[in-house]
């Protein structure tokens, strides 16, 4: 099938959508929309479809499944969720098996020689994604399971311990947040008005007893210079050693919190 | 005295029973922040691995037996002590967590097949799924569900993925030969 | 039937022998990160606080008798396991010996900017991070994650640095071009 036949079928599938899927959007548009987002993706929806029309994978009913297929695209996209590319491109390759079915057998072809049917790939390919698919929801199962064991409490060795392990891509992502770090730090070189440590100090007891808690990158971000940021850095350590307030993290790379305690 | 002391060590050692050696392993998977192996326990204890085994499948036995709030359980190569999964509705209950943000669809998905065909690049994980992937790619790794394992030397030098330790851990899995083998599932398909 | 099985629960709570109790409270105690008290067990479990303290008294029997490598034992006022304290030389030794894979936020940021700046002096350092990281590249040399790469010929000749074989080893890298750039995670990180 020539390519840009295949994109005029398409087209003319995808854009006379509204008039046949008012009806149904009306009728039961909540729950339409939960099943469509819940969609893995083409093959998940495919494999669907061939199961609500009780279909046997081996033997592909290729025109009412591609206009089914092509339904819920125009659904999908009625309901403004947006179409993934992955979708049209299956849209695409239904059609063309589709239309590859309406072919009569070339006559002269050798009767011995048995032609392969131009569903067979689609059907390797939704066997091979189902199982993964099986094998996820066997994940999800394990996981379910999992979540109802608990590992012991903190104990006090733990604390001996407060370090992290690290992969590559931990490696790489803070090497492309020092380099952004760096990117900001030279804007921020403007002359201003100094800060001494006592005002500082004071500012920030203002800002605890505001609040009981103080994120410590929102109280930087109140700095533009470097002086400003450094007397900023010595009042927090100040306060926080010589008064009875605490440095928070709830998690690695987490924003650090200022608490009174 | 030194040398008294010396000979007094290396006499206990001689003659430490299975039930001492059970109490050690157990007070070192105890303090473990995460599984620890047989192996390390034995190089701690100065004790070959067969025995430390022998020790480890004895306490979870024991703690089967008493039916203990906890178990002794192997998990991503190592041991680990854990409360039983009947008590989690009281433990939850005391810790007022709920059951964690569980995976997307689309996540368990790319999961299951980086997990099966490991190590694996993005374009063969679209190959099978039919779906980018890349969201879901990002959230494993930033759970660290899943971890790089280099590029493959094909053309473009793609990045290939492989599951982590980690995921041993959130699954409960002894080790990926624990995981039922991917043909199970053809059955299930037809 | 739900009728039913309301019943059941209130019959099987009622039911609750020392035995169950006992293993709740185990698994409570285990959880919590700090010594949890009688009361807060007999709350979560709507038990009266006497029976709860019979099962703790009980509990601390068991694990006494059996020679655990544990103890369960009363401290501030709540309950607490902990490993005995007999067993502390083993315990700490394994607390010292524990795999040093592990990396600090700002060792980690200094090796990041080494393994792609390399090889890289301590002033260049310093000006990419921005902090002094010298107590960084100390603990980085300690494990054996970098080593030094020779003087650089400028003004002081200062020390350059660069990533070892180890850290190939501990991040599964085949060599250095095998390290990820920027690019290899562009698509994901949209």
């Amino acid at each position: 099938m020539p390519l840009s036949l295949m994109q005029e079928e398409q087209e003319q599938y995808t854009f006379d959508f509204l008039t046949e899927t008012a009806e149904i959007v009306a009728e039961s548009r909540d729950e339409l929309s939960i099943r469509i987002g819940e969609f893995a993706g083409p093959l998940d929806l495919l494999l669907y479809l061939i199961r609500q029309e009780q279909a046997n994978i081996f033997d592909i009913p290729i025109a009412r499944i591609t206009d089914e297929y092509l339904r819920y695209i125009r659904l999908m996209k009625s309901l403004d969720i947006a179409v993934a590319a992955d979708f049209l491109v299956m849209a695409a390759q239904l059609i063309e098996v589709k239309s590859k079915m309406l072919l009569p057998r070339d006559p002269f072809a050798d009767p011995e020689e048995v032609a392969e049917d131009p569903r067979q790939e689609l059907v390797d390919r939704l066997l091979e994604y189902e199982k993964y698919k099986s094998a996820a929801q066997m994940l999800y199962e394990k996981a379910t399971i999992e979540q109802a064991v608990f590992p012991r409490g903190k104990i006090e060795s733990d604390d001996n311990n407060a370090e992290i392990s690290a992969t590559v891509f931990d490696l790489i992502t803070i090497f492309q947040k020092i380099v952004e770090r760096q990117k900001e730090k030279i804007t921020m070189e403007i002359e201003r008005d100094e800060v001494s440590l006592a005002d500082m100090i004071k500012r920030l007891h203002a800002r605890i007893l505001e609040h009981a808690e103080l994120s410590l990158a929102s109280f930087f971000e109140e700095f533009d210079t470097r002086r400003e940021l450094v007397t900023a850095f010595i009042a927090v350590l100040e306060v926080v050693r010589t008064e009875s307030v605490k440095l928070v993290q709830k998690k690695t790379f987490d924003d650090i919190i200022l608490k009174r305690v | 005295m030194s040398e008294e002391a010396t000979e007094t060590a290396v006499e206990t050692k001689q003659a430490r029973g299975t039930g001492e050696l059970m109490a050690l392993a157990e007070a070192l998977i105890f303090v473990a922040d995460e599984p620890i192996t047989a192996r390390t326990i034995a190089d701690v204890l100065e004790e070959d691995k067969a025995s430390v085994e022998a020790a480890l499948q004895a306490l979870r036995e024991e703690y089967d037996n008493r039916e203990s709030g906890l178990q002794v359980r192997e998990v991503a190569g190592g041991w680990q002590i854990a409360t039983r999964t009947e008590l989690h509705e009281y433990v939850r209950q005391f810790l007022k967590t709920r059951p964690s943000a569980k995976l997307s669809i689309a996540a368990l998905e790319t999961l299951a097949v980086i997990a099966y065909k490991q190590p694996v690049t993005v374009p063969e994980i679209l190959e099978i799924r039919g779906v980018q992937s890349a969201s879901a790619i990002k959230t494993l790794l930033e759970k660290r569900l899943i971890v790089t394992k280099g590029h493959k030397e094909t053309v473009g030098r793609p990045m290939q993925y492989g599951t982590s330790k980690e995921f041993l851990i959130h699954f409960g899995l002894k080790d990926l030969s624990d995981l039922p083998s991917v043909e199970d599932f053809e059955d299930l398909v037809q």
